[in-house]
């Protein structure tokens, strides 16, 4: 093969190389502002796009392999483009490229490190997850996996003067260290031994036996898990996202989280050669609880990012979901129905990937133009800011997961799977699907709730501070980040169809059936996973006809009677002053909620009695893992370092005595 | 294809004007029920033209949202009144939309109007939409359910095939219909803000949802948001009606059908009504916390209703 | 030839130094002697990778790949320690911590001790390689006393004792090797030649071997720092300047890694079973396991580092205790890597600990605002050496963690233990030290830190390209160790 | 049973070397110790001159040589000075008290002894019989160490296991080669030197030699 030809492979190497490239020249003049934010960072959003296309390109193809001259002397860096990974690296190259768009509009000199030095973090973040969704063996991945934590370390402790901000960053490199090694002892049960760790040879091998396989597996959902923020495994992303700036937080939600659930589907429809159905029960449980607790959590917090934040937790609970169908319906040979399934998943991860990369802008637009991420301060900002608010406005259905934008489709297609389930042999899941199914329900339902809250106390309403009227409105470079996920969003939402035949390709790849056929069945424009009169949806002609009706009324009461419009002061029923103060808050929105899922929460309150000097009200809503399993873990280390700290008390005749008496013991031991 | 049009034309436009009609005729019952001296059957035309002359007045800080806000509501209630089987099935735009579509039209509306209470930023307006939404999220679930338990007898989502499925049986008990059908009636009280959640009735602040919500909208934008909730409160029955007594629903374009069709509808919704209109005489209102009990409930019927249909009818 | 050079040069330097070594001109001085043994090293190693396995000077010496890449790092590490060590050094002597009669000790004994490690390597005699050893301590003990602090004089008194205590096993082990193989060999010099012993190793009377084996372990492991021979460890690191803690941990603690290596590859010849094997990997892993708890507890940089070698020389026994090609591959890496990474490391914190006056961990703060080179050092050299990709460390704890979870799978939970615990223990720590706002003053002058990125510039290669040369040269030597 | 009458001189010579050992363990005063520790070196170098007339090897001459000139002149001489110029002479309790250490001792003895069983029986040198003694004097010194509270004991007694180990060597294969015995001994010199000034630092910085001085590097 020649050193280079011109085919999606090499390309997408070429942007990888391109991307550190750029890092490293932001190292040039580390500390001009300008040459980073108007030369470096849009030529690297433009490289996503470059990626986005080749990866559409190659989805088509069938794969292309690589052998790089680096990496272990017997194991050079191997690289393999399939449609998975096509898949992935085109989600990563449109996300970035909206990213990178913004973050040259967003970085600001003086805050935080240099901006050369931002940029290289954040090339190399870029690159490293290109990487990942392209390694071809043990090795480079877990390379590109850790430099990818690594990466988004520094980016996330970039104001490292602040000790929250540390003790977060500490959190998560901690956790993500921690998942390596699950996912490092995992390709050391894959592996076809004798150091061939190639991900060719993983396929090929059988394991050891069931229980092996379990082993692998297991591993494998501990370590991506806590990349991905699974359910015990969370706690880190709460504290990360929003410690890390906006862009950096959009991608790593956005993007990085999906870099596990590329991890997760590579081993267990690719490289595992053992299908048991009770994992993708395992796997769909452990979803749902995530799921669930994520929504809950995003329902009663008061920090816009880490609301987001646990959104995050949530969709990754509703794309493991899928996962776990799908595995199910693999290992019970139901082919058609597990690809279903993971179009499902796949198609909400693009989606989480334009949506909840457009809200972590929106908070950093927010941000810079307000400084609070206190929802208890904000309001009332689509009077100042109305653009970002209409961007956002969008976003904000999306991930609501309301019709017709992108986030309906995929929720949409997931209740379709979970219809289907009653076609399963065992009578116990079939007894578990509906109890699945509601609580899934419940959680599309609750998202909407959590988003209507973020919306309506961000933007909508008076603004609860006076210095929010002058905020400003977000800057070009922001706007065209913003409108370019925006549109995604849109788009993914109207015309699904494409898409999804897309989609074909992976899930072929990945349990050897697609469900392209039947969804053109009947047209571009339906929607029809199985077939017309089982199920159908049009998300054009649904957008059609509402606005055609909105464009039809307007006119109408416009013609037949008047558009004449008086301002005047708001409703005060009765009481004489109303201040801005005394809007619902974020606060008051989650209360319900806490009142209702009270048991999910740690809740400490401080009511103030009448006879308070200085009365307050206070109340802190904590996870409760963290109490259970977090600290516990922790203490239990501390005693244990304790006790052996016991072993050094300084004195050298004791020390004598340990050597003596290893040297007896051995001495008796080897006769 | 012009005929399908037609039809959907048709039963569009009778379940948007006849909308008002079933609300009237509500109203009607329940002051008869109440010894009260009633309103007359076109009242509600009267209002919205009452309202529809007066001048709009909007609060200072009211943004371009606010009042949009009706138009996209009126619109998501004209589509779901096309996608429902009301008289007809195999309308050419219910393939646009499913059940869980369906559910979504009605969220994407409710989250429309919850946006635009809290627009203004009075205390009364996020309240309400606060309250709104505390019902909504479990009201949506609930109704999802419901919808689940005929989608999995019929092997199907799509509104059509269901009704022609439960339409064209034989007549055969399913205990699962049953639940569901409980079930439904509650998550439809709740929804439509009607007693023991909501009060549509109400003037005082503190206990309203729907209301509170609307409180600052005038003029046509008030009529829009009024005539809106009447064509869900009517589609609403007519899902009821076709899920759980689907006797009668022709198909698309069969012309000489449609008038009895029409009938039998009228007589389901009068019925419909009346039964309404009972429920809410002989019931209290509730204190706003004790709704998630209510729809909890209803939740858990639906619930139970899939998990019955596994049981017993396969 | 080249061998008479790596040899004489360190020896020539230590005696020059010992009358010169209290000039001003002597930490150059220091520094070229180091740079030309450095040299000579290369030449050597190259003509080895050419020519194969030599012996000189009838068989006193022989140099075989495994062997010679440790002379070239030994070399190579303590070239780049004197040149860390010349400003350094100086420093200390100008704060008065140092008077010039202890420089001129310090020089001297420092070439001196070069000597003896380069010796212990090159010796085909194990008669010799144990006297080397015990030079080394001896070399070495009054140089951690230097600064005549009671602390200082504390740990060298522990270091002279304890490993004087265990080094004597070694010689009991060593008499018994001889013991056995005289019976093979005849008496005379040639029963203790490696060279022979591994001609005839499979003739040598088991039960004599084994026991030999446990004294050599015991005595070189005490050198290696194993749990729970590993007491004299932290304290000499901590209280000794920072070239020796350097010197120390990147290169004496290989040394006598290299000494157990060597009996093992005999003892299992002669035994048969894997007792041998199962001795380090238990060791290695207890290591690893207690000084993983350590860290968490450490309140002295340099201690906290200290106890991190520990566990990477845990580490590295368990990997050649498993064996096999890819896992004696894994462990050579890792001791390369390990040294470089360490000494790079004990560079940066000797800088930070001069620029703060102290080596609490709890007082430095903010290094990258106050000094941003030492700050980055510090913190890439501990990533790099808690085994983070794509610095070297992480190549070789991957190759030595999957090979476990394969063939001895019940060590992996120990190990997924141990690791997260260092990780969070040293991580922690140094985050700290190097995040964070301080009220320090930026300092006038940060010190070229050559040494320190040279180091983490090769550890970051090896993770990345190793090259085909060094490749085959670790191939050869693990075939070598069988 | 008849020996030949070099190896019963051997034996007896062995067996002394234990005696001296278990005498030191017991002794409480260092200048007896050095005493004990010169008298063990001639015991030392009278077994290998025994050895190397029986065998006949020139080379353990020299090495018999060496030992008498290092382990009971140069060694003891230079103790002596030592303590007397930092006037110590009595070492005060040890950690564990006599009777124990003795039991401990005897204890160690017969487990060396069955440690050397085998090997003896394989050997045939004609002082195979020593190789248990000379292990269990090893351990013996060792646990000396342990038990003495101050440095100058613990230096001797890492001498006396100096002692053992070259017992052993001469009994077990009639000594090591010369370089290695140079080496040694060289080591062994240069080792007391160094010793001989921690005393002196030791003793300036806390102005006693009790090792209770050197406890505060630890895990706290």
């Amino acid at each position: 093969m020649p050193w280079f030809e011109f085919i999606p492979l090499n390309i997408v190497i070429g942007i990888i190389l391109f991307w550190i490239a750029l890092g490293v020249a932001g190292l040039i003049a580390p500390s001009n502002l300008r040459y980073v934010t108007h030369a470096l960072l849009p030529v690297g959003a433009v490289a996503g796009v470059v990626l986005a296309a080749a990866a559409f390109a190659a989805m088509t193809q069938d794969a292309a392999v690589r052998v790089l001259p680096l990496g272990l002397p017997d194991l050079p860096f191997h690289l393999r483009l399939d449609a998975l990974s096509a898949f992935f690296l085109a989600m990563l190259g449109l996300a970035s490229a909206g990213v990178s768009v913004f973050y040259s509009g967003y970085l600001r000199a003086g805050e935080d490190n240099s901006p050369g030095l931002t940029c290289l973090q954040f090339h190399l973040f870029l690159a490293s997850m290109a990487a990942i969704f392209v390694a071809d063996d043990g090795y480079l991945f877990m390379v590109a996996w850790e430099t990818m934590a690594l990466s988004s370390y520094f980016l996330v402790t970039s104001n490292h003067r602040d000790a929250v901000t540390r003790s977060a960053g500490f959190l998560y490199l901690l956790i993500a260290h921690v998942g390596a090694i699950g996912i490092l002892l995992c390709f050391g049960v894959l592996q076809g031994g004798g150091g061939d760790y190639t991900f060719a040879t993983m396929r090929l091998v059988e394991p050891a036996s069931q229980a092996w396989a379990t082993v692998a597996y297991l591993l494998a959902l501990f370590g991506f898990g806590a990349k991905a923020g699974l359910l015990p495994l969370h706690v880190w992303l709460p504290e990360a996202h929003p410690a890390a700036p906006s862009p950096v937080s959009a991608l790593m939600s956005g993007v990085m989280l999906k870099t596990a659930i590329y991890g997760l589907l590579r081993v267990t429809f690719d490289l595992l050669n053992a299908q048991v159905w009770w994992w993708g029960v395992l796997t769909l449980a452990l979803g749902l609880v995530t799921a669930l607790f994520g929504v809950l959590f995003a329902a009663v917090q008061t920090d816009m990012k880490r609301l987001l934040a646990y959104s995050s937790i949530e969709n990754i609970g509703i794309v493991l979901i899928g996962i776990g169908l799908a595995v199910t319906f693999r290992a019970f040979d139901m082919h058609a129905l597990a690809a279903l399934a993971l179009v499902a998943a796949l198609y909400h991860c693009i989606n989480h990937a334009f949506f909840k990369c457009l809200l972590f802008l929106v908070t950093g637009s927010v941000l810079h133009a307000t400084n609070e991420r206190s929802l208890g301060r904000l309001g009332g900002l689509i009077h100042s800011m109305p653009v970002v608010a209409w961007l956002a406005l969008i976003g904000t259905l999306a991930i609501a997961g309301l019709p017709p934008l992108n986030g309906f489709v995929s929720e949409w297609l997931l209740l379709q799977a979970f219809l289907l389930t009653p076609g399963l042999p065992n009578s116990y899941l079939n007894m578990l699907v509906p109890v699945a199914a509601a609580a899934l329900a419940l959680t599309f339902a609750l998202s909407g709730y959590v988003m209507v809250k973020f919306y309506g106390v961000v933007f909508l309403g008076q603004p609860r501070e006076e210095k929010l009227k002058a905020a400003h409105d977000a800057g070009g470079f922001e706007r065209v980040g913003l409108l370019w996920l925006a549109v995604g969003c849109v788009l993914l939402g109207v015309l699904p169809v494409p898409i999804i035949l897309q989609l074909g390709t992976v899930t072929t790849q990945l349990v050897g059936a697609s469900i392209g056929d039947s969804v053109v069945a009947s047209g571009w424009l339906f929607i029809t996973p199985i077939a017309p009169e089982r199920a159908s949806y049009s998300p054009l002609i649904f957008l059609l006809v509402i606005a055609a009706v909105v464009l039809l009324v307007f006119l109408l009461v416009r013609g037949f009677y008047h558009g004449r419009v008086r301002r005047g002061a708001a409703w005060d029923c009765g009481f004489p002053l109303q201040t801005a103060r005394m809007q619902d808050t974020a606060e008051g929105f989650g209360q319900p909620i806490k009142q209702i899922f009270e048991l999910f929460f740690r809740i400490e309150r401080h009511v103030p009695t009448p006879f308070d000097r200085a009365p307050y009200y206070q109340s802190r809503t904590e996870d409760r893992l963290w109490y259970w399993l977090y600290l516990p873990v922790s203490r239990a280390a501390e005693r244990l370092s304790g006790w052996i700290g016991v072993l050094q008390r300084g004195r050298i005749h004791i020390y004598l005595i340990y050597s003596f008496a290893t040297l007896i013991l051995l001495l008796a031991f080897a006769r | 294809m012009i005929e399908a049009i037609l039809s959907q034309l048709f039963q569009t436009l009778l379940a948007v004007l006849l909308a008002p009609l079933m609300l009237g005729w509500i109203n009607n019952c329940r002051a008869w029920l109440q010894n009260k001296s009633a309103p007359g059957l076109l009242q509600p035309y009267r209002t919205l033209r009452k309202l529809f002359h007066k001048d709009a007045v909007l609060a200072h800080n009211a943004s371009s949202l606010f009042r949009m806000a009706p138009y996209i509501i009126f619109g998501c209630m004209v589509l779901a009144a096309s996608i429902v089987p009301v008289v007809e099935t195999n309308l050419p735009f219910a393939y646009a939309a499913d059940a869980i579509a369906l559910v979504g039209v009605f969220a994407l509306a409710r989250v429309f109007m919850a946006l635009a209470a809290m627009d203004i930023g009075t205390a009364f307006g996020s309240l309400g939409a606060r309250r709104e939404m505390l019902v909504a999220f479990l009201a949506e679930p609930a109704l999802l359910m419901v919808l689940f338990t005929p989608a999995l007898i019929s092997q199907s989502t799509s509104l059509n095939t269901m009704v022609a499925t439960l339409g064209q049986r034989e007549f055969a008990l399913f205990p699962s219909l049953a639940y569901a059908a409980v079930a439904f009636v509650m998550v439809l009280l709740a929804e439509n803000a009607r007693i023991p959640i909501d009060n549509p009735a109400t003037h005082l602040e503190l206990t309203m949802i729907h209301e509170a919500m609307i409180l600052e909208y005038s003029a046509r934008h008030l009529a829009l948001m009024e005539w809106a909730a009447a064509i869900k409160l009517m589609i609403y029955c007519a899902i009821g009606i076709a899920l759980f007594m689907p006797w009668g629903i022709v198909a698309a374009g069969s012309w000489p059908l449609l008038p009895v069709a029409t009938l039998v509808l009228a007589a389901k919704l009068l019925v419909a009504g009346g039964g309404l209109a009972v429920l809410e005489t002989v019931s209290a209102k509730m204190r706003i916390f004790r709704a998630p009990e209510f729809l909890g409930m209803a939740f858990l019927l639906g619930v139970l209703g899939m998990l019955t249909h596994f049981l017993l009818e396969r | 030839m080249e061998i008479f050079f790596v040899l004489g040069i360190p020896l020539a330097g230590g005696l020059t130094l010992a009358l010169v070594g209290n000039r001003n001109y002597a930490a150059e001085l220091n520094s070229l002697f180091s740079l030309a043994t450095f040299l000579a090293a290369l030449k050597l190693a190259v003509r080895v990778m050419d020519e194969g396995p030599l012996l000189v000077l009838d068989e006193l010496f022989f140099v075989d790949p495994f062997n010679v890449f440790l002379v070239t790092l030994t070399a190579f590490v303590s070239f780049t320690t004197t040149l860390f060590s010349r400003p350094y050094m100086r420093n200390e002597q100008a704060k008065g911590k140092l008077s010039a009669r202890m420089m001129q000790l310090y020089h001297s004994m420092f070439q001196a001790f070069g000597f003896t490690m380069l010796l212990a390597l090159l010796t085909n005699n194990i008669g010799i390689l144990w006297v080397a050893m015990e030079a080394a301590t001896l070399t070495t003990v009054l140089l951690v006393s230097l600064y005549r602090t009671p602390a200082s004089i504390e740990a060298a008194w522990k270091y002279f004792i304890l490993c004087g205590v265990g080094i004597a096993q070694a010689l009991f082990g060593t008499i018994l090797v001889y013991f056995a193989a005289e019976r093979v060999l005849g008496s005379g010099g040639t029963a203790l030649l490696w060279t022979h012993l591994y001609g005839v190793k499979d003739q040598l009377e088991p039960t004599v071997l084994g026991l030999a084996f446990v004294f050599l372990l015991v005595g070189y492991g005490t050198k290696v720092g194993l749990v729970p021979l590993h007491n004299w460890l932290p304290d000499a690191h901590a209280e000794g300047p920072t070239p020796i803690s350097a010197v120390l941990s990147g290169l004496l603690l290989n040394v006598a890694l290299y000494a157990v290596v060597r009996s093992k590859a005999l003892v299992d010849g002669a035994l048969g079973t894997p007792l041998a094997g199962n001795l380090m990997m238990g060791f290695g892993l207890l290591s690893v396991v207690v000084a993983a708890f350590f860290l968490s507890r450490q309140k002295d940089v340099k201690r906290l580092f200290a106890y991190s070698s520990i566990e990477h020389m845990g580490l590295t026994t368990f990997a050649f205790g498993m064996g096999g090609p890819v896992a004696t591959f894994a462990a050579m890496l890792h001791m390369t890597v390990h040294s470089l990474t360490k000494s790079a490391i004990f560079f940066a914190v000797g800088h930070a600990a001069q620029k703060t006056g102290t080596q609490v961990i709890a007082d430095i703060r903010g290094l990258v605002i106050t000094n941003p080179t030492i700050g980055w050092g510090l913190l890439l050299g501990s990533l790099a050496i808690l085994g983070m990709p794509p610095f070297g460390v992480f190549a070789s704890e991957f190759l030595i963690l999957t090979t476990a979870m394969r063939e001895h799978a019940w060590a992996t939970p120990f190990l997924l233990i141990a690791l997260g615990v260092a990780f969070a223990a040293i991580f922690g720590k140094a985050q700290g030290m190097v995040f964070g706002d301080t009220t320090a003053q930026r300092l006038p002058h940060s010190p070229a830190l050559v040494p320190v990125f040279v180091h983490l510039a090769l550890v970051l290669m090896l993770g990345l390209y190793i090259p085909p040369y060094l490749a085959a040269w670790y191939r050869q030597a693990a075939q070598l160790l069988g | 049973m008849s020996l030949p009458f070099s190896a019963q001189l051997i034996n007896l010579m062995a067996s002394l070397l234990l005696l001296i050992a278990f005498a030191m363990l017991s002794q409480r005063r260092i200048l007896s110790l050095i005493y004990l520790f010169a008298w063990q070196g001639a015991v030392l170098s009278a077994n290998t001159l025994i050895v190397a007339w029986t065998t006949g090897q020139p080379h353990l001459y020299y090495s018999a040589l060496i030992t008498f000139a290092l382990k009971v002149v140069a060694l003891p001489w230079l103790l002596h000075r030592l303590i007397i110029r930092l006037n110590i002479k009595w070492d005060v309790e040890t950690l564990i008290n006599i009777p124990t250490t003795m039991l401990i001792g005897i204890g160690l003895v017969i487990f060396s002894f069955n440690l050397a069983l085998p090997i003896s029986q394989w050997a045939e040198t004609i002082t195979r019989s020593t190789l248990g003694i000379a292990i269990a004097s090893v351990l013996l010194s060792f646990l000396m160490m342990i038990t003495r509270r101050k440095a100058v004991p613990q230096v001797i007694g890492f001498l006396a296991m100096e002692n053992g180990l070259f017992f052993a060597a001469t009994s077990t294969t009639y000594g090591m080669p010369m370089v290695v015995e140079l080496g040694i001994a060289l080591d062994v010199l240069v080792g007391t030197f160094i010793f001989g000034i921690f005393f002196f630092q030791i003793r300036e910085t806390f102005d006693s030699l009790d090792i209770r001085n050197l406890e505060k590097l630890k895990e706290d």
